[in-house]
């Protein structure tokens, strides 16, 4: 069995409005410290481990569903774990 | 009886809110810009639907720390009528005034389209002028309206009749034992997904949401009797 | 952050860089001569998206103007944001249709929901307040997983946007065919509502005042974006993503409310939303319609990112901002309008006489050009046209009515086809109710929006049965218009004026620049016939995938006005025992039905007919009938036909039937999409007055009680006798099934 | 300087409507292997280190605006960097 993380962040110049609204609000909460946000999505995915090359299925299912690579990026980790 | 239309940046059902207050229930109503920092004047508080903040992040959640917010509490606690509708009641679960969160719609859609609900408490002050389990015709339109909580609130909400409102026949959001409204202990926040706002007036379609506000002023007018 | 360096003039002009930018080496010259010098590389860039077609209309000025664009009513032509009609009472109805194909097929969601900021941004920049949207879709057919997912994702888009704002989405239509299956359109209307005094130029005039810079940052988003609308989709075209801009909705509604704040005070002097080629065009445009010019200094423009150049400030297409134009000293109220909303409006130049854009960054002049040359004197092309074989092939052909056997199980696919049956799992994801005027939501023959303290309302459509213009553009041309009118008819509303979106592919074909001609010809004709002058509109060419065209599709935006909220008419039938009325005869036409499409795959022949005097003489008789109390539900016969649309008169929440004699040829009569037709329902005690006023109508059955359409010939013998509920099930199923 | 990752996930009683459409999408491309897709969001934060306890500050933030902790957990993950 697979664990595997994918982390999918927009590009960077692509206008990230959600992260420009949690940013100016955190400021108006007074963290002011806060100079920078940018939202993305994380996802957690089981794979059974039958599989023969995960990084190329990972990648193939980023590139074809997970991913929207005309704007975002996207990067993973795998992880072998064993089924309980 | 007076009420405030509190307007967040983004909130976009404020103006139906107002119509149906002035036009057709006939009341008085006020726009409150979120960053007013007194309701004293007003004796009902409604939280309308839209997209306040964008509902960036999550519906609700930005819209929360407005200085307005920290008023419509105190209004609450006070024991004003509060009504949260669609993202005013996102509003209110993300405030803590009501139990629970949202959750995206089950098919993942917004869904535009009138609904019937079913009263299921009809002995709130939001609720009286209907009859326990009457059916009436009102519209949703959300994104996220799929409500949750543990089983530990579901469990209050029943014993304390707290569920108002909930869908008839088809569940559209995939929200947990149909709930569509729910009301606070005390009986004076309710907030719900469908829009009896836009259930006032029969040329568009249904005026079922009318008694709603009916009821509000109605209980209003019945403890105030005593004052006037 | 690009830190290569920008080429020299001298660079430009030898190694032909204006090229890739989309300029021709005469246009070059041009450029040359205007300026009595080799332009720079910002400056260059200035040409090349103000000469794009886009922003230009350099190869469809020519046939644009045959429009007729003046009315009695009408009070903003072609020219501005957006068109503008008079409806009585100091009020007037702003609209305006534009394109967005090219970014919705490189990334469908952001495509259209930026393609609808764009259009409402036109709308509240004349100082009206936006009151409803509509679209126009095309995809290919629903076969396949692109296909499926660039629906998907659009329609998402389209509502991510729309319902974010708080303007309702009333109405729109979709074709699919595999005509657009690459290239996919996305049309998106606009409509406002403004009071006479409010209504606001785009124009910079008043030498000295302040030009303000307005809403979101500035940002490297789709640069070139309006060069790239002009090109056709190339395998290439997916390397030129940077072109993808994301909307903010919520940005765009707090300028939107401030905006409408803006327009109350005198200190304002003229305002343009920044569309394709952001602050060139919009900066270039104002001065060049107040006969000044302007000096900015691209130090002060808000900036996203860091070290943007000014090339790429100029050539930016960062959505949600606007330009201003105030007077000079009053720019602190203006800061104070619009930080009410989080705001900011900084002011970043000035009106000058000289009739120049004059930009400075960083301590130089970067760019100095007259206003006139970049906003006005883009060269004019009357593109060489040719009829193409296939037309002659097509007017030659006579095509026998299809051989029918099960007039029930054929009506059914009919309704199950995309193009026709239920729309709903579209426009269920439309708030089309916000704002609680929608007295007519999706799913009759026009939107019907009421107008708040008045009895009046207004009636909208989109409409183009491209099909049909493929086939003949001039015959086409002439339906769109026709039919967009017969929805607005049928719905209570007299039409006012229309809107126009041209989606065609490349104008440098012969071929197709000669549908281009002929079906402006045709739109040109009908909307003289009807009185509903273009008050403005938008072109998309270059349409292609691979070198093949879409079918020519101009799109038709209508509005009408209905005069009292008592006229307001739906599809539906209402009550058992009205009598059911036909008007119009149907004749063997099948060229571009949808019975053609389905039996055979494809569609060929000629196009139907359509007699404008007829048409224009039926829809007077029907809204006078209307508007005397004698209609009780009233349906245009549209794709299909005769009875599709005897089906979707009964598709409602009335739960009724309807029996029906089939007079004449029964395949024609049931499914020939013969012009200018009508399905009425009457009240029995409205028989003789209705008769009396509407010619060419012709008694066919009553609605009956048991949800059950029974057809029969004129002898007596069954044709169709089914369930409503079989018929719905399969109309209104018909999109999520494919979509599973 | 500091650069904080914030990884919010649905709390694992909470249905989650999108991983599961995500996951069928998975399957129906062929890609069965995928037993389980839960999906979240992932946040880039850059704040300044003017702050005395980054730590206790993150997860304030996390707490009142970040995450919404009945449905959601939340986790983070900060690292100093040098500005440049
Ligand atoms: N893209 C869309 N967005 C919103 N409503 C739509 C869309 N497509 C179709 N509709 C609605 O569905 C109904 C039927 O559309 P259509 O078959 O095109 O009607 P008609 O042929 O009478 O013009 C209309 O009310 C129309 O507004
Ligand atoms: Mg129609």
């Amino acid at each position: 069995m697979y664990k595997v993380k994918v982390y999918i962040t927009l590009r960077e110049s692509v206008l990230d409005p959600q992260g420009t609204a949690v940013k100016q609000s955190l400021h108006s909460m007074t963290y002011n410290q806060v100079q920078d946000v940018r939202i993305g999505k994380y996802m957690e995915l089981s794979i059974e481990d039958t599989t023969t090359d995960v990084d190329q299925l990972v990648k193939e299912m980023c590139e074809r569903l997970l991913a929207n690579t005309v704007i975002e990026d996207y990067r993973y980790d795998i992880e072998e774990v064993v089924a309980l | 009886m007076k009420f405030a239309v509190i307007v967040f940046p983004g909130s976009n059902c404020d103006v139906d809110m107002y119509h149906a207050i002035k036009d057709e229930l006939g009341e008085e109503a006020e726009y409150v810009w979120h960053t007013a920092d007194n309701l004293d004047q007003f004796d009902g508080i409604l939280l309308p639907g839209g997209f306040s903040y964008g509902d960036y992040l999550r519906s609700g959640a930005i819209a929360r720390f407005s200085t307005v917010m920290t008023e419509v509490v105190k209004a609450a606690n006070a024991g004003k009528p509060v009504l949260g509708i669609c993202n005013g009641f996102q509003i209110l679960l993300e405030a803590g005034l009501l139990p629970g969160a949202m959750r995206r719609n089950r098919d993942l859609k917004f869904i535009c389209r009138p609904v019937q609900l079913q009263v299921e408490n009809a002995e709130t002050a939001f609720t009286n002028s209907y009859s326990q389990g009457d059916v009436i015709n009102i519209p949703v339109a959300h994104g996220e309206g799929n409500y949750y909580c543990d089983e530990v609130t579901l469990e209050t909400l029943k014993a304390n009749n707290q569920i108002v409102f909930t869908y008839k026949g088809d569940n559209p959001n995939g929200s947990l034992e149909k709930i569509a409204g729910i009301i606070n202990q005390q009986g004076n926040v309710l907030g719900m997904m469908p829009h009896p706002e836009r259930a006032v007036d029969s040329l568009l379609g249904s005026n079922d949401g009318l008694m709603l506000f009916q009821s509000i002023v109605k209980n209003w007018r019945e403890s105030h009797v005593v004052n006037a | 952050m690009s830190l290569m360096l920008e080429p020299s003039p001298e660079m430009i002009k030898s190694e032909r860089i204006f090229a890739e930018m989309g300029l021709t080496d005469e246009e070059f010259a041009m450029v040359e001569k205007i300026l009595g010098r080799t332009p720079n590389y910002t400056e260059t860039g200035l040409f090349s998206v103000m000469w794009s077609e886009h922003c230009s209309y350099k190869n469809s000025k020519p046939v644009l103007s045959k429009f007729p664009v003046t009315g009695k009513k009408v009070l903003q032509g072609p020219g501005e944001g957006a068109g503008i009609v008079d409806i009585g009472d100091n009020q007037a109805v702003v609209f305006k249709i534009e394109s967005h194909n090219h970014p919705s097929a490189i990334e469908p969601y952001q495509g259209a929901a930026t393609g609808v900021g764009g259009i409402i941004r036109d709308v509240f920049s004349m100082g009206s307040r936006p009151i409803a949207m509509l679209n126009s879709l095309r995809f290919g057919e629903l076969d396949n997983p692109r296909t499926k997912y660039l629906f998907k994702e659009v329609v998402a888009g389209i509502a991510g946007y729309g319902n974010c704002m708080g303007i309702p989405t009333v109405g729109g239509e979709i074709q699919f065919d595999p005509s657009y299956e690459g290239n996919p359109l996305v049309n998106a209307m606009c409509v406002g509502l403004i009071n006479h005094h409010e209504i606001q130029k785009g124009q910079a005039r008043g030498i000295g005042n302040t030009v303000m810079y307005v809403g979101a940052k500035t940002g490297r988003d789709g640069i070139h974006g309006a060069t790239f609308a002009s090109e056709e989709l190339t395998e290439t075209s997916e390397a030129k993503r940077p072109a993808v801009q994301v909307g903010d909705p919520f940005m765009e509604k707090l300028l939107l409310e401030a905006c409408l704040d803006l327009i109350k005070s005198d200190a304002l002097v003229g305002i343009q939303d920044m569309g394709a080629a952001g602050l060139t065009s919009s900066s270039a445009e104002m001065a060049s319609k107040a006969g000044s010019g302007i000096e900015m200094n691209l130090d002060l423009i808000p900036q996203r990112e860091t070290g943007m150049t000014a090339y790429e400030m100029m050539l930016s297409e960062s959505q949600e901002r606007m330009l201003i134009v105030v007077k000079k000293g009053r720019e602190q109220e203006i800061r104070e309008i619009f930080s009410k909303y989080d705001l900011e409006a900084v002011a970043v130049g000035q009106v000058t006489k000289e009739k120049n854009l004059k930009l400075t960054h960083k301590g130089s002049i970067i760019a100095n050009v007259p206003v006139d040359a970049l906003a006005e004197e883009a060269p004019v092309y009357h593109k060489p046209s040719s009829e193409p074989d296939y037309f002659r092939e097509f007017q030659a052909m006579t095509i026998p009515a299809p051989q029918i056997s099960d007039y029930k199980t054929t009506l059914k696919d009919l309704l199950s086809q995309p193009t026709i049956s239920s729309k709903e799992w579209v426009y269920d994801q439309y708030d089309y109710m916000v704002r609680t005027n929608t007295v007519v939501a999706p799913g009759s023959d026009a939107a019907v929006v009421r107008i708040r303290d008045t009895n009046k309302a207004l009636a909208m459509t989109t409409d183009c049965n491209s099909r049909y213009l493929y086939l003949d553009p001039e015959m086409g041309g002439k339906i769109a218009v026709a039919e967009a009118a017969r929805n607005i008819i049928c719905s209570g509303a007299e039409p006012l004026a229309i809107t126009d979106c041209l989606n065609f592919g490349s104008p440098e074909k012969p071929e197709i620049f000669w549908q281009i001609e002929k079906a402006t010809d045709g739109m040109s004709e009908a909307c003289r016939t009807l009185q509903t002058p273009v008050i403005g509109g938008n072109v998309s060419l270059y349409n292609e995938t691979n070198g093949v065209a879409i079918y020519p599709t101009p799109v038709i935006g209508m509005v009408g006005l209905i005069s009292d909220l008592a006229h307001i008419t739906t599809q539906e039938f209402k009550q058992a025992g009205d009598l059911i009325y036909v008007i119009g005869e149907a004749k063997s036409e099948f060229g571009g039905s949808e019975l053609q499409k389905m039996i055979d795959g494809k569609i060929s022949g000629p196009a139907p007919v359509i007699d404008l005097a007829v048409e224009q003489k039926r829809q007077q008789h029907i809204l006078q009938a209307i508007q005397l109390g004698l209609v009780a539900s009233a349906h245009d016969i549209a794709e299909g036909g005769f009875a599709v649309a005897a089906a979707e008169s009964l598709f409602g929440q009335n739960g009724l039937g309807a029996e029906i004699v089939i007079k004449g040829d029964v395949i024609s009569a049931l499914y020939a999409e013969t012009q200018s037709r009508f399905i009425l329902s009457i009240k029995p005690e409205d028989k003789e007055g209705f008769e009396a006023l509407v010619e060419d109508a012709s008694l066919v059955g009553t609605v009956t009680h048991d949800a059950t359409l029974k057809m029969v010939n004129e002898a007596g013998i069954n044709l169709i006798d089914v369930d409503v509920s079989e018929l719905h099930a399969a109309w209104k199923g018909a999109i999520p099934c494919l979509l599973n």
